[in-house]
């Protein structure tokens, strides 16, 4: 528990949600997702969830990233919005 | 009394009911079908008939037979004033069955089955409501009735009587609903809703506050007022009209409205009882609306060229008649009230029959249009006649007997206004239905009579018999049925006094 | 998959890296009972191998890997894995659903039963997870998605 | 304890069966079929263990004690929904075998398997005894209706797609309102919880606690501002989704509020810190009020429906909020009544839908009485129901919940249940003028013929409404049973 | 600071909730309904993981310097279970709403809200 890591990784969640969700190139916003899934996991892990963090590092970071990328490639990857 | 004529309510109930599918089902086979309908009117009756000796003795019969809601059983009973009650309905029905057999035939109506199945059911309905032991019995059976009889007077399916229908259906409903609300408050304060002469002992003992006990004697009051036809509730009724002349002559004339006037006198006199409501002064209430509403509608009756209106609006303000006896709430009031709903019942189904075979004969419905009918429909206006004379009060057709009964009452009451409007409504009474009877007879009728003569005997008899009736009752009150003693019993109930008027 | 991100230097990492996870995933489910990890996660890391090389390399190299029509049925024999070892518990054990004492194993302590039960479950659940998380891919590159 | 096994085991069935992909359909009418057994087998067995005095049936899995491991708990109000959805259930799978070939684009057993999860998921909510777990069951059962929604008109993706998001915002918020309970009570069981409630009613973090759980399950429920998933869902979905998930979805959740804010707060719980029950209460009534009055304006049959579903619903949630064992036993049966009214009426919807290619209102005429006699008829018996007249069940259920608002002395709301009685009529009255009254300008009914759906569909239909009336005529041992299950 | 470190983890997971929220609600895309939707869920996770975090406590799994019995040096385990069920019902949303997605794409070619919306009322003028 170093409350100053996790400041730091809040920070970077808060950021990497606003860009993921305004970014115009959805790509761009599922990478985004990719690194909050990311640092929601290392924080899950600094929190003293383990296992937790473990999973949301292989399942929101990995898969849920390929999901949305083949997603997005079956759709349309540009969004007004 | 052993088990089998405790079932009988029940068997009378069911009867009809039996009787729907095999109406349904004979569809295809109108004398069979019909001959169902006939059978179980007389059996109905034969049923009713055998109850009687036990309601002279004053003795009610029938009981509970299963919880319908909680607290609340699914009873059947038959006290003398529903074995009154139901005497009428299924009496008549066998007249208004033959009736019916002439006149749809006689005017080629579609959709007979559909009319002579729910016709069966809504007599189910009304000997229910007449032998419901409770309010909730008493509602459900109000319900079914309401919409059983919605497919008779939507029959003729025109855009009329879709609208009539419709007019119909919105006033029923909510008065049933409002009925439901005041029951279920009733309910919440006293935990019965049993029917008990003379009124509730749970309310008559209970603390219940008057506010609280005017909100549900309106609630109920409007509930059963609507099919009383209680002035500003009443223009459902000539709408209704739109219905063929059988529907009109036995549902809007005997079954449905009385129904409503039934449950006039079973919510005084069986729930609150006289005395709480002369407590309240909801008697002052009902006397002025039915007052008002009798004399505003001989008004209105006058107005009427169409004659199932004018029979209808006649039909609005005689109910007022039996309200207001109710209202007057001392023996001879009350004593009218019943005796008048037998009377009123003969006499204008008498009349409705009359405007039928017009109707299905001449194919004339306007009263303007009947000069000189009467030489070609002799029978048909000897019966009119009859019935417009009893309506109006003259001996010794029972009209007579019944309206002095009440006029009696008035003067009991010591209530001169009513006692004036009701003399005065019976002039109007003779007002609006004699230029009929005279146009008929004396003015020279038109040529498109020519060719026609007297109605089918299907309609004639009845009609004829009917009339009869009414003299008969009218002459020997006790006759067959003994309606007078009958009507004698439910006062010393109600009054809970012995011995003789 | 119709379209695959097909370059060598994916292709290459994809296959240096499949193995290990794969490998990752194993030890994930065998050691699940008594450290982090277990079924689910196990499950997922396998699943994840599979698809890497299924981005990677399109759906016929991978399918040699796992191939399309394995995947409902493994799913199917995970999740039955699961029940069976509850239900055998509670009909042959006598007593509760996934009891896992009450396995009909011969000369095992309540102890080790409740570990070999445990580990049987991770087995089935790992399985079942890779199995479905590998259909959804599938069924979403074939756009097939009518459910 | 052995009763929950059964009901275990059946849910076995139900997933198992639905593997085989041959005869899905037969397979997974005969899981639900047994569930329905199942259940009436548990309803009659707590029966007696009540009236014997014994508590409730709980069943730990793993045979771990309660408050650390998952429990399974039997009591009378959760044998009750067992019985009703299960049953309704297992009727309208029935049903949906004649209506395959017609409204299934997608293949059969993906549909069965569907039905059959969502049916474990519903199955699994009212049996669960622990807070978290409902969590999980209430979304197996989402996610299978989303699935299940989406088959259906073009627009049906969409509908469920929105329905998705509202359902899932609504079940995390309920989540996140498990946690705090959690937080401030460090146990999820529901049984334990509710002893350690009336300690903590009055902190902060549990009114905040009870106000996400209320608005996470009245997504679900469709309590009134927040109904707004319904309508498009029921209306482009297929019409056996829309039989299977309409009568007993929304009950379900219904269910849910009933466990949480009557057994688990409880009244004092729930109006420990501001009067919640009263604001659901009048929530509801508003919900009634607009249901029907959105139905009276709709043009289509099963968007008619749905909106009525919206007011029925507000029925249960006033009668649960009204805390009196009157209004909750008119709830409850009310609940068994919408559950087999809603299920006819899509039924008969699902005829129409099938032989006439529309459900368009504007499109009835006097022909529909010639073609489908039968369907009509059962139209009719559950239309009277649903209005509320004697003697059809939805009449006594409503006479409850108006005893209990007069107990209550909401006079208001009495009206609204009068009312909407009322607004009922007119719909249903329009439809059925339309059905069997000629009018001019509409086909004569005379160059129809028969054209009815087969006796595998018009007899589960049937029998449904034919169970109205009875229900109707023979409802006080189950009313007094209902009664009793009021938490005191 | 002492109020500041108890809660900035609360605060902080609040805000990315109404960030997720936010997403679901008022973005018109589709895809980025989803993306908030994940945002959502992972702030849910997040909240139940810091209420099992304990000052001062261990990673809770066995280890010998630190006996069982000393609760009070372990974190709670049980929300972690819980959030690892979250997390598969939070992958099987997601893959369900991507099958939607995809559906709705093959019927209309948009998953932009306003386009969707124009399509429905071109449907039922039909």
């Amino acid at each position: 528990m170093i409350w100053e890591f996790e400041l730091v990784l809040f920070v970077f969640l808060v950021f990497a949600a606003i860009v993921a969700l305004e970014a115009r190139n959805l790509l761009v916003s599922v990478v985004m997702l990719s690194v909050f899934s990311f640092s929601a996991a290392l924080l899950f892990a600094s929190m003293g969830a383990v296992d937790v963090g473990f999973t949301e590092a292989v399942v929101g970071a990995g898969v849920t990233g390929i999901l949305f990328v083949i997603a997005i490639h079956k759709t349309s990857a540009k969004t007004n919005d | 009394m052993g088990l089998q004529s405790d079932l009988i309510p029940l068997l009378a109930v069911l009867v009809s009911l039996f009787a729907i599918p095999l109406i349904a089902l004979s569809s295809r086979r109108p004398n069979l079908r019909e001959s169902w309908t006939f059978l179980a009117a007389l059996i109905k009756f034969g049923l009713v008939l055998s109850l009687i000796p036990g309601a002279l003795r004053g003795e009610t019969v029938g009981g509970a037979l299963f919880d319908i809601a909680p607290g609340l059983p699914f009873e059947l009973e038959a006290d003398p004033l529903g074995v009154f009650f139901a005497l009428i309905a299924s009496g008549l029905w066998i007249f208004t069955s033959a009736y019916s057999i002439g006149y749809m035939r006689g005017n080629g109506e579609v959709k007979q089955t559909r009319f002579f199945a729910a016709f069966a059911m809504s007599l189910s309905s009304t000997i229910g409501v007449a032998f419901a032991g409770n309010l909730f019995t008493f509602i459900v059976f109000y319900e079914i009735l309401t919409l059983s009889t919605y497919p008779l007077v939507v029959h003729k399916e025109s855009d009329a009587a879709i609208q009539a229908a419709r007019k119909y259906l919105t006033y029923t409903l909510t008065a049933g609903l409002l009925l439901v609300a005041g029951a279920g408050l009733l309910y919440m304060e006293t935990g019965t809703l049993d029917f008990e002469a003379g009124g509730l002992s749970a309310l008559i003992d209970s603390d219940i506050a008057s506010g609280k006990l005017w909100v549900i004697f309106i609630l109920m009051f409007i509930g059963v007022g609507v099919k009383a036809g209680v002035m500003p509730l009443h223009s459902w009724l000539p709408s209704a009209m739109a219905a063929p002349t059988p529907v009109s002559s036995l549902l809007h004339a005997v079954a449905v409205v009385k129904s409503g006037v039934f449950g006039v006198l079973r919510v005084s006199g069986f729930i609150f009882g006289f005395g709480v409501l002369q407590q309240m002064g909801a008697d002052v209430l009902m006397m002025i609306l039915s007052a008002f509403t009798l004399t505003v509608a001989s008004f209105l009756a006058f107005k009427q060229d169409n004659l199932k209106r004018r029979l209808a609006y006649s039909t609005v303000g005689h109910l007022s008649y039996i309200v207001l006896g109710v209202s007057l709430m001392t023996m001879s009031g009350v004593l009218g009230s019943v005796l008048h709903i037998a009377a009123h019942a003969t006499m204008k189904i008498t009349l409705f029959f009359c405007a039928g075979a017009i109707y299905v004969n001449l194919h004339k419905d306007s009263i303007s249009q009947l000069d000189g009918a009467a030489k070609v429909m002799p029978w048909t206006f000897a019966a009119f006649t009859i019935g417009a004379m009893g309506l109006t009060g003259i001996p010794p057709i029972n009209g007579f007997f019944s309206k002095w009964t009440l006029a009696l009452g008035t003067i009991e009451a010591g209530q001169w206004i009513p006692l004036g409007l009701l003399i005065l409504s019976g002039l109007m009474n003779a007002g609006y239905f004699f230029p009929i009877v005279a146009r008929a007879y004396f003015k020279p009728g038109g040529k498109d009579l020519e060719g026609h003569g007297e109605a089918n005997p299907w309609m004639v008899v009845p009609l004829v018999s009917t009339a009869m009736l009414s003299v008969i009752f009218g002459l020997f009150p006790n006759a067959f049925v003994h309606i007078l003693d009958l009507a004698t019993v439910i006062m010393e109930q109600l009054f809970n006094v012995g011995g003789d008027l | 998959m119709k379209r695959s991100f097909e370059s060598p230097i994916t292709l290459l990492g994809a296959r240096a890296l499949a193995p290990f996870i794969m490998m990752f995933g194993l030890y994930v489910i065998f050691h699940g009972h008594y450290s982090p990890g277990g079924g689910f996660q196990g499950g997922a890391l396998l699943a994840a191998s599979v698809l890497l090389m299924r981005v990677a390399s399109g759906s016929k190299t991978s399918s040699l890997i796992l191939s399309n029509a394995v995947t409902t049925p493994m799913g199917v024999v995970g999740v039955l894995i699961y029940f069976g070892t509850g239900l055998l518990a509670m009909f042959l054990g006598g007593s509760n659903f996934l009891d896992y004492e009450g396995l009909p194993i011969p000369g095992m302590s309540p102890f080790y039963l409740r570990y070999t039960g445990i580990l049987i479950i991770e087995v089935g659940v790992g399985l079942a997870v890779m199995a479905a998380l590998v259909l959804i891919y599938d069924k979403m590159a074939d756009g097939e998605v009518s459910q | 304890m052995f009763v929950v096994s059964y009901i275990s085991i059946s849910l076995l069935i139900v997933l198992a069966g639905v593997r085989f992909k041959e005869s899905a359909q037969p397979l997974a009418t005969f899981g639900a079929g047994v569930t329905a057994v199942l259940s009436l087998v548990g309803w009659i067995v707590v029966k007696a263990n009540t009236e014997a005095g014994f508590p409730a049936i709980r069943y730990g899995f793993g045979g771990w004690a309660p408050p650390i491991g998952i429990e399974f708990v039997l009591d009378g109000l959760s044998a009750f929904f067992l019985m009703v959805v299960n049953g309704v259930a297992a009727v309208v799978l029935w049903h949906s075998a004649g209506n395959l070939d017609k409204h299934l684009d997608a293949h059969p057993p993906t549909f069965y398997a569907l039905a059959s999860l969502f049916l474990l998921g519903l199955n699994g909510m009212i049996l669960t005894g622990d807070l978290f777990n409902l969590y999980v069951f209430l979304e197996i059962s989402s996610l299978s209706s989303y699935a299940l929604i989406a088959i259906g008109s073009r627009q049906a993706p969409l509908a469920a797609f929105r329905y998705l998001i509202l359902g899932t915002v609504g079940g995390t918020l309920y989540l996140i309102g498990v946690g705090f309970m959690y937080a401030m009570t460090g146990t999820l069981n529901m049984i334990d919880m509710m002893a350690i409630i009336p300690l903590i009613a009055e902190e902060p973090a549990v009114l905040v606690a009870l106000l996400l759980m209320i608005v996470g399950i009245g997504v679900k429920a469709a309590l009134f501002p927040l109904y707004g998933w319904l309508p498009e869902s029921y209306t482009q979905t297929n019409s056996i989704s829309s039989a299977l998930i309409a009568p007993i979805g929304t009950k379900v959740a219904a269910y849910v509020m009933i466990r949480v804010l009557l057994f688990v707060f409880g009244a004092s719980g729930l109006n420990a810190v501001w009067p919640l029950s009263e604001v659901i209460a009048y929530l509801a009534g508003a919900g009634i009020l607009f249901g029907s009055i959105m139905a009276i304006l709709q043009k289509n049959l099963k968007r008619m429906l749905a909106f009525s579903s919206v007011s029925q619903i507000g029925y249960i949630l006033m009668g649960v909020a009204l805390m009196n064992p009157l209004a909750f036993a008119g709830a409850l049966f009310h609940v068994l009544n919408h559950a087999i009214m809603k299920a006819t009426l899509f039924m008969v919807s699902s005829h129409l839908e099938r032989q006439e290619e529309s459900v368009d209102i504007r499109d009835f005429n006097d022909s529909y009485r010639v073609k489908y006699p039968w369907t009509m008829a059962t139209f009719t018996l559950a239309a009277i129901s649903m209005i509320g007249l004697p003697p059809m069940a939805g009449f006594f259920s409503k006479w409850m919940l108006a005893l209990g608002t007069i107990e209550a002395d909401h006079w208001v709301l009495l009206g609204v249940i009068l009312t909407s009685s009322l607004l009922n009529a007119v719909y249903f009255f329009g439809i059925l003028e339309k059905v069997y009254l000629r009018r001019s300008g509409q086909k004569e009914a005379s160059q129809a013929s028969m054209n009815e759906v087969s006796w595998g569909m018009r007899l589960p239909a049937l029998i449904l409404a034919l169970a109205l009336l009875g229900f109707g005529f023979f409802n006080v041992p189950l009313l007094d049973i209902l009664q009793t299950l009021f938490p005191v | 600071m002492e109020m500041f470190l108890a809660n900035y983890a609360y605060a902080f997971t609040l805000l990315i909730l109404c960030i997720g929220l936010y997403g679901m609600f008022f973005k018109r895309n589709l895809v980025k309904k989803v993306i908030g939707l994940s945002i959502f869920q992972a702030a849910v996770i997040m909240f139940f993981v810091s209420l099992a975090s304990k000052m001062g406590g261990t990673v809770p799994v066995k280890w010998d310097e630190i006996p069982v019995e000393m609760i009070d040096g372990y974190m709670n385990p049980l929300p972690h279970t819980l959030m690892l069920t979250a997390i598969v019902v939070g992958v099987a949303t997601q893959g369900v709403a991507f099958g939607l997605l995809v559906n709705i794409w093959n019927r209309f070619k948009t998953l932009e809200e306003d386009a969707l919306n124009e399509a429905i009322l071109e449907d039922s003028r039909d």
